[in-house]
């Protein structure tokens, strides 16, 4: 589905990707873990296209993305929550949700998706002309992922789901991503510090330190991993 | 050839470049007139234009730049009063007279400048001009007076309510606009307060605009304005509302001077675009300029005369074929005596309603 | 990167070439201005005698001070080079060309209204648009006390005394010193303590009854004076204009506080359009106070300072007496400019510029972090408006015939702010650079390009003469597109701009741009966003 | 230290904020925890003047704090960090804490301009408090760096320094382990356990991440819809029903939450 | 002076004011599209305007000798202003505020005065080749205070107004239909079509608008499109209003309808036209003064003339704008464009 190959992103003279090359897998979860500031959010923005890379190439099934303005890679049955959210603060959460489904021109397919957005979190259904910018952190990251589904993406790239949620809602969160990936057979790259839940979904797992790939491979088995352990899940 | 330069001071660039632009088209006139004669005298004289953006600052600026050129001898300028008062000052010590196409301002002359002098009347030649014509020929018992806030317009609307005030004839109203578009509560105003006339102390460009509103709304109460007026412009921007009209000038009609013909044919020729009314002063005044150097040139034995001699050979001398007659000055530059015609605005024409014989309040 | 070359360059030493490029070029300047010299020099003559070439040999001239500024040279070779341009050459030209001081004095009176408004804009992100109201109240004050207008309105006030104008000046005082004192008692009352909807209204009426006293008191002292009008024909004594010189700067900085009081609570363009709204208040206020400023037709002539040993060493230098005081005033904006760049300087590096960046880069934080808001923008503002003031009264004393309110229009605030812009925000050599600019683009480079073509056949319409606008409109876009952050950035915002900017930029819009100032401010936390932050970070005394 | 009595806020029809009654001792590390929108941030706003509530009172040693300015509570010893960082994206790090200790420096604007014996003592305190600081959160190496290019997560432990820097008698956390990886998190709770212990500053907390939670408060209070639904030490809260039915979820009802370094699951 | 000549005076001043409130309101409509996505005062939109007045002018200088209907040449003249200055509206977009998308937001405003700088002179260049500078528009027939042929109950209509002592022009009705007309159809546009919504996503957040597959240059251009193209049927209606126009014209009434648009709540459209509408009734409201002091015999009211009409309305929106920071009808957390 999604390959990078050798991939150099700078911003400005920070060199943030030193050469990162993975498979993501159709049909697949992989996880994509790492300290602070080891480049993953820059991974998932060079794949959408809003960062360009200096070198390398990011293939979409197949077909060379890096240069494309997001709003074309989106069209291509792309998908990302992005770091911080990034929810429209002056639309109100139903605006929010129609603009996710910009691309689709049917408006009883987008009726629908609102619904099943809302099935998913009916914090939402509960505000739907509350201004975004007015929403809790959790309640904008519930509005962000719901957003992002309502294209009905192929491939989605999240960006710490997690963070700000509740703990029974990181449980929510993820069993959102297992019964995406089980029925939908949505592709998904997915960032997250929470990284032992990010393993137990994941399939296989890339570990990125310093702009640099360090790990890869199956999820189960990095997970097992001494060094992971010991830096990323933070025991001793 | 020694070269001999005519300054122009004037705004060619922003808003009122137009007004601008028609003084220093109508100077080139005549300095172009005069090149040959000049030039049998072995000099050459040429024509540089000055901008002043309408703004003092930047008046003062280029006036220092005129006066650091030698071989200017004399300026035509400016259109605002609040430019030339500065102008004036900033040049009067390196002596390089100016002659004024458009200030009619007191304070212009008043300061007593050797080197200031202006053809247009003053403010309070003006206005009792204006204010008269008002009484007698038009019997207005109810006056309403608008000016332009600017330093022209509000100068002569101020002269022309005392005047009107001193002959007990009822001012309703006096008020200023800078307003350019929208008339409308002035207009209601006059609706309500029917005035036997409106004085507006302005340029036609404003003017224009409010008589065309205000006869819009059915009113034909005449209008009155200052040479501020003196445009063909007037009549077109007014359109069919271009009735009932008068203001007072120096200038002559155009159709009562064979050289006023031959000035406007030139004009459209040389500009493409038909003479207005700054045009006309601005020639004149030009010619004046021209005739003062050529004085001098001849008093100094055809060889080049100083700024001092020049600025003399104006304040002296006895300039003619203008197309505003013929022009002295006395002792603080204002025109001694002048004819100052009223002119009717009737049905988009323009003719000639009355003459005035104003003379300078000094000699 | 196009940064290494440059600095590879800059690292040379640069001492000699400025030198000889200062020498040449101050020798040029002289010569081009002297008329009998061209006159000798013939055909090289005509070329420097040219209005364009000379406005050219000027700016070139000036740029000395740049590259004093900005080469890589021995420090004692900036010193010379500045001092002898500004100190020697530039008087020595100004002989024969008077122009010259009035370009400079121009370029200093812009460069510090630019400083001024720099803090205002560049540091504190306040956006003004009026700030040339204060700059108009500076000029008014010496131009209605340094003329003849003073005396114009005491005789006003003598045949108009009113009744009792001993009971007026008694009522006038006692208002004054009690509202004061309760402005003052309820100040000191509520200090950390929550003002109450009570203490707000009580300030507010005392304020008012304040400014009622004043008034008052004003008015009964103009009337008690009013005998003095004979004497005060052409104006208050010359020796004060040095008094003045410091109560423009102290009024200029009242009446920034008196209009940032009410709108400083706005923000962004708010703020920009409504202190655009109070200059033009200013100027048809000058325009129809007649009896004060004498409105449309302008003060009478103004005095400025003499100063005999000047006047007599720019006698002896060979300088006509009509020069004296442009010969002072250059001088004196020598020497106020370089006060205010230190005071810049000073306040740019101190805690209460720190505040003011933080304030533009996040108010919500910087109040969580101590910084009362209000009092620091009104800091700003009034510290801006205040050399504004000087200025204002320099331009007055310089102007000299009359001032008008036609010095004082919007497009004089804009142009002020395109100085800040175009220079770099925030940066005081950068706005410095901006006013000079900008200045000599108006004053004496557009300008000569219609004076150069005067002669040639150029058709009316397109003739340069008449395009300055055009010109200076595509040299200010094209300056800005190509340089952003202005001509000598302001070092934080040239890192902020160009990270994420060179050769492989982000397909879209680069995401700092985005995490920026703006969308930080609207994708603020939860809440943060709403109507009750605007009420409550905009700091209800 | 801290006493509210009685908060309230809404926000157009909805409750945001309910009659909330807090009492935080002197010296305590205490946390807020509950759903998400359940309003503690706003709870934080009250407290720090950003929002003016309803009703109720809030008093920091006895001072009434409800109807100051935001700056004025931070004067008064409250100091508190954002939930979305809110940096100053121009400045260094240096400068970020200099801003930081703008309350506590005394110079006026007449000593800048003079740059009197009082300003230049000034700015070297600040200079040395903003070292002192980084070297105590362990940000040492980013002096002169411009804030905004800090990693995440060192943003967030910026963000407490800066806090620090105003030498608050009480600070309010708003979420400081979003986005920080468990390792992090260890770190950083050591760093809260440092700032009460050795700085003796008292810890107000919001925080979904419950390892920290748990392990770290001393006093735990739990809000839904606004309204108190429990508080009290953590393995109190740990098993309270209606906590682990509103907010803990299934992970709660398997006790891993607490225990250091438990695997959330398998 | 009694109440039977006062009170239709004081109408037609409100009456006069409303319908210069349309004009600014129009005027403002086009500031307020662009400053909602780009949060830029584009000051150029008063040339962009004037671009319209002339497009105008020249179409019905063009169309004098045709026969044709007055209401077709007024159509046609509208839809070529649109055309014009929508375009030259996304040209500048395009040339100068474009390349700057990332520079601090003050660097677009300059870019933006220059701009303006430049369109006055180019427009005056363009009208000075032919020789003009004023330009008077001229109407075709129809457009006077007589509002069609007698008998019709269009002309019941005018007569009506008359006798009630309203002082209205045909002109002045199709002004402010056209007026309501875009405010409807933007308002549509905007708040309620999946174009609106891309643009007001775009104006909040670019990026992320990417990220929902969103064209943010496609949906600027096509804010600068309408927006240009409420400009050119400000201008052509300003033409008509005021009856003449010049490449400096744009300036005053810009600046107040951008005072309008700040006054209503920027970047919100009713509030716009409710800034407009205040503006115009207050401006005229405030020429009056002197007259009801001298009515009313209040000497200080007395000296309040027309030259007051400006810093007025600017007073009035220093005091609303202290109590209600955010304009009239501009909740920060209400519509934004
Ligand atoms: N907008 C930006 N401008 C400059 N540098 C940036 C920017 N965003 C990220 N960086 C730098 O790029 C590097 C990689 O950052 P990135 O955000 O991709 O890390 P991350 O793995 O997502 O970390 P985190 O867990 O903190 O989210 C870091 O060194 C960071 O400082
Ligand atoms: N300005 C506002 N206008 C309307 N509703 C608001 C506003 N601010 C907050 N709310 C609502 O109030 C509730 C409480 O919000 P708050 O931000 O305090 O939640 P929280 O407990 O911090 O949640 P989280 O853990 O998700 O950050 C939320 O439902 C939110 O949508
Ligand atoms: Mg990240
Ligand atoms: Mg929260």
């Amino acid at each position: 589905m999604l390959e990078l190959k050798n991939v150099q992103t700078y911003y400005g003279h920070i060199h943030a990707l030193k050469g990162i090359s993975m498979v993501v897998p159709e049909g697949e979860i992989v996880a994509l873990i790492g300290g602070n500031g080891a480049g993953k959010t820059t991974t998932l923005r060079t794949v959408s296209g809003m960062i360009k890379a200096r070198s390398g190439e990011v293939l979409l099934r197949g077909r060379n993305i890096n240069g494309l303005s997001p709003n074309a890679i989106m069209q291509m049955g792309m998908s990302h929550v992005p770091e911080g959210r990034r929810i429209f603060p002056q639309l109100s959460v139903l605006e929010n949700l129609e603009i996710g489904a910009y691309t689709i021109t049917d408006r009883k397919v987008v009726a629908e998706r609102i619904e099943e957005g809302f099935a998913l979190f009916p914090r939402l259904a509960e505000r739907q002309k509350q201004m975004g910018g007015t929403l809790s952190g959790g309640e904008q990251q519930m509005l962000a992922i719901a957003r992002a589904l309502m294209v009905d993406p192929k491939l989605l790239l999240l960006d710490e789901p997690s963070m700000g949620l509740s703990p029974k809602f990181v449980e929510v969160i993820f069993d959102i991503i297992e019964k995406l990936n089980r029925e939908r057979s949505t592709t998904i790259l997915l960032v997250e510090q929470n990284a032992s839940m990010a393993l137990a979904v994941a399939k296989h797992a890339y570990v990125l330190q310093t702009g640099e790939l360090r790990l890869s491979g199956f999820a189960a088995d990095i997970a097992r991993d001494e060094s992971v352990r010991k830096a990323y899940l933070g025991e001793e | 050839a020694t070269v001999i330069k005519i300054a122009t001071l004037s705004p060619l660039s922003g808003g009122q470049s137009d007004l601008g632009t028609q003084i220093k088209n109508g100077a080139q006139l005549a300095v172009n007139e005069y090149k040959a004669q000049f030039a049998k005298l072995g000099f050459d004289l040429q024509l540089v234009g000055y901008d002043d953006q309408a703004d003092p600052a930047t008046g003062t600026a280029s006036a220092r730049k005129i006066a650091a050129d030698k071989s200017i001898l004399a300026v035509v300028g400016t259109l605002n009063s609040g430019v030339a008062i500065p102008s004036s000052a900033a040049l009067q010590p390196s002596h390089v007279a100016m002659v004024s196409p458009a200030n009619t301002a007191n304070q212009v002359t008043d300061r007593g400048l050797s080197n200031m002098n202006r053809i247009v009347a003053r403010d309070d030649a003006q206005g009792p001009a204006g204010a008269n014509f008002i009484m007698s020929n038009l019997k207005a018992k109810k006056v309403y007076i608008i000016n332009d806030k600017t330093a022209y317009g509000e100068g002569l609307a101020k002269e022309v309510e005392k005047a009107l005030k001193a002959k007990n004839v009822q001012v309703v109203a006096y008020e200023g606009t800078e307003e350019k578009n929208d008339f409308s509560s002035i207009i209601a105003k006059i609706q309500l307060q029917k005035p036997d006339a409106v004085y507006f102390g302005g340029i036609y460009n404003q003017a224009g605009v409010f008589i065309k509103q205000l006869r819009d709304k059915g009113l034909d109460t005449p209008v009155i304005g200052g040479d501020g007026f003196d445009s063909a412009e007037l009549a077109t921007i007014a359109g069919a509302g271009a009735n009932n009209i008068y203001f007072t000038t120096v200038a002559a009609p155009i159709d009562a001077l064979p050289a006023a013909k031959i000035f406007a044919g030139n004009y459209q020729k040389a500009f493409k675009k038909p003479a207005q009314g700054f045009g006309a002063f601005g020639y004149d005044a030009g010619k004046v300029v021209v005739q003062g150097v050529l004085a001098a040139i001849k008093n100094n034995g055809n060889k080049l005369p100083t700024r001092v001699q020049v600025e003399n050979a104006i304040r002296k001398g006895a300039f003619s074929g203008l197309l505003s007659g013929s022009v002295t000055f006395n002792s603080v530059g204002d025109r001694k005596a002048a004819k100052m015609y009223v002119m009717n605005v009737q049905g988009g024409k323009y003719k000639l309603a009355t003459t005035v014989n104003v003379s300078a309040p000094r000699n | 990167m196009t940064a290494a070359p440059t600095q590879a360059r800059r690292r040379q030493d640069m001492t000699l070439p400025l030198l000889l490029l200062a020498a040449v070029t101050s020798l040029v300047l002289i010569i081009s201005q002297h008329g009998d010299v061209l006159a000798r020099l013939g055909g090289l003559g005509t070329f420097l005698g040219n209005p364009l070439v000379r406005a050219v040999v000027l700016s070139l001239f000036l740029a000395n001070l740049l590259f004093a500024y900005r080469w890589r040279t021995q420090p004692w070779a900036k010193v010379l080079v500045g001092a002898a341009c500004l100190l020697l050459v530039l008087p020595w030209a100004g002989r024969d060309n008077t122009s010259l001081f009035d370009t400079a004095i121009q370029i200093g009176i812009f460069a510090a209204l630019a400083l001024g408004l720099n803090i205002v804009v560049g540091l504190a992100g306040l956006l003004d648009l009026g700030y040339v109201a204060f700059f108009a109240v500076g000029a008014y004050m010496w131009g209605i006390f340094g003329s003849g207008q003073i005396a114009t309105i005491l005789k006003y006030y003598g045949e108009h005394a009113g009744a009792t104008n001993a009971g007026t000046l008694v009522i006038g005082l006692l208002l004054t010193v009690i509202t004061a004192a309760s402005m003052l008692f309820i100040r000191r009352a509520g200090k950390g303590r929550a003002p109450s909807r009570a203490s707000s209204i009580s300030f507010g009426l005392a304020s008012f009854g304040l400014v009622a006293g004043l008034t008052l008191t004003g008015r009964a002292l103009l009337v008690l004076n009013a005998a003095k009008a004979q004497g005060l024909a052409t104006g208050l004594d010359a020796g004060f204009f040095w008094l003045f010189l410091a109560l423009s700067i102290f009024a200029a900085a009242v009446m920034g506080v008196l209009i940032g009081l009410p709108v400083l609570r706005l923000k962004g363009d708010y703020l920009a359009i409504i202190t655009l709204g109070l200059g033009e208040v200013i100027r048809v206020l000058a325009n129809n106070l007649t009896l004060y400023t004498n409105g449309s037709q302008g003060t009478p002539p103004i005095k400025s300072a003499s100063v005999p040993w000047l006047d007599a060493l720019a006698g002896r230098l060979g300088f006509s007496p009509d020069q004296y005081p442009l010969f002072f005033l250059y001088f004196l904006v020598l020497i106020i400019i370089s006060l205010i760049i230190l005071v810049n300087i000073r306040l740019d590096r101190s805690r209460i510029g720190r505040a003011w960046i933080a304030i533009r880069d996040d108010e919500v934080a910087a109040q969580a972090m101590g910084i009362p808001l209000m009092r620091t923008k009104l800091i700003a503002f009034a510290t801006g408006a205040s050399f504004a003031g000087i200025m204002g009264m320099i331009f007055a004393a310089k102007q000299a015939a009359t001032i008008t309110p036609e010095s004082f229009v919007l497009n004089q605030s804009i142009g002020v702010l395109s100085m800040v812009i175009l220079g770099g925000m925030g940066s005081i050599p950068g706005v410095i650079l901006g006013a000079a600019v900008v200045t000599l683009l108006n004053l004496s480079i557009l300008p000569s390009l219609g004076e150069a073509t005067a002669n040639m056949n150029i058709p009316q319409q397109v003739n340069p003469a008449q395009l300055q606008r055009l010109v200076f409109g595509v040299i200010l876009v094209v300056a800005m597109l190509f340089r952003p952050e202005g001509l000598l950035p302001n070092q934080r915002q040239a890192m902020q701009l160009h990270e994420g900017e060179d050769d492989n930029a982000p397909a879209v819009d680069s995401i700092e741009a985005d995490s920026g100032q703006d969308a930080h401010a609207e994708m603020a936390s939860p809440g943060l966003a709403g109507r009750e932050d605007d009420e409550r970070t905009g700091g209800v005394k | 230290m801290l006493e509210v009595r009685d908060l309230t806020k809404t926000f157009g029809g909805l409750l945001a904020v309910n009659s909330v009654n807090l009492t935080v001792p002197d010296r305590t590390i205490v946390s807020v925890i509950g759903p998400n929108g359940a309003g503690k941030t706003t709870f934080f706003n009250m407290i720090t003047g950003i929002y003016q509530p309803d009703k109720g009172s809030i008093q920091l040693a006895g001072r009434e704090l409800v109807g100051l300015r935001p700056d004025q509570v931070t004067e008064a010893g409250i100091a508190r960090t954002f939930q979305n960082i809110r940096l100053f994206s121009t400045m260094t790090v240096e400068e970020n804490l200099m801003i930081g200790r703008h309350p506590r420096l005394k110079a006026s604007y007449v000593d800048a301009l003079f740059r009197t014996r009082r300003f230049h003592e000034d700015e070297r305190e600040a200079r040395e408090a903003a070292r002192a600081i980084l070297d105590f959160v362990g940000l040492g190496r980013y002096l002169k760096e411009m804030a905004v290019n800090l990693p995440y997560g060192d943003q967030r432990t910026l963000e407490i320094a800066r806090a620090l820097a105003t030498t608050p008698k009480l600070v309010l956390l708003d979420e400081p382990a979003a986005g920080m990886n468990p390792r992090e998190t260890e770190t950083l709770k050591a760093l809260i356990r440092r700032i009460r212990d050795d700085l003796g500053v008292t810890v107000v907390l919001i925080e979904h991440d419950m390892r920290l939670v748990m392990t770290l408060s001393e006093h735990i209070t739990v809000l839904d819809y606004g309204t108190k639904i429990a508080e009290g030490l953590p393995h109190q809260i740990r098993n309270d029903p209606r906590v682990m039915e509103a907010y803990l979820g299934r992970g709660a009802a398997a006790g891993d939450y607490g225990k250091e370094g438990g695997e959330v699951r398998a | 002076m009694d109440l039977s000549t006062l009170a239709p005076f004081l109408v037609n001043v409100v009456v006069g004011g409303l319908v210069l409130g349309f004009v600014y309101a129009i005027i403002a409509l086009g500031y307020t599209m662009v400053y909602g996505v780009l949060q830029l005062i584009n000051f150029a939109h008063s040339e962009v305007f004037v671009t319209g007045a002339i497009v105008g002018y020249e179409v019905f200088r063009v169309l004098e000798p045709s026969p044709m209907n007055g209401y077709l040449k007024l159509i046609i003249a509208l839809i070529a202003a649109m055309i014009v200055s929508g375009g030259l509206n996304v040209l500048i977009e395009r040339l100068a505020y474009r390349p700057l998308r990332n520079a601090p937001k003050l660097v677009p405003l300059i870019t933006a005065i220059g701009v303006s700088l430049i369109l006055q002179d180019l427009l005056k260049i363009i009208e000075g080749l032919q020789g003009r500078f004023d330009l008077t528009y001229t109407l075709p027939q129809g457009f006077s205070n007589k509002f069609c042929a007698t008998g019709s109950s269009c002309a019941a209509f005018g007569d009506t107004l008359r006798r009630i002592g309203v002082d209205l022009q045909v002109k002045d009705i199709i002004l402010v239909v056209v007026a309501l007309l875009s405010l409807a159809v933007l308002n549509y546009l905007v708040n309620h079509t999946r174009l609106g919504r891309a643009i007001r996503a775009v104006a909040q957040d670019r990026v992320t608008a990417g990220l929902m597959g969103i064209d943010s240059n496609r949906m600027i251009s096509a804010t600068f499109l309408i927006g240009g193209a409420l400009g050119g049927v400000s201008g052509v209606l300003f033409g008509m209003k005021f009856g003449t126009v010049n490449a400096y014209s744009g300036f005053d009434p810009g600046i107040i309808a951008f005072t309008a648009a700040v006054l209503g709540g920027i970047g919100s459209i009713p509030g716009a036209v409710l800034g407009g509408l205040l503006l115009g009734v207050i401006q005229n409201l405030i020429g009056v003064t002197n007259v009801l002091g001298s009515i009313t015999g209040i000497a200080n009211l007395a000296a309040i003339d027309a030259s007051y009409q400006r810093i007025g309305a600017f007073i009035v929106l220093v005091l609303i704008l202290i109590f209600k920071p955010t304009g009239l009808l501009g909740k920060s957390n209400t519509e934004k464009v």
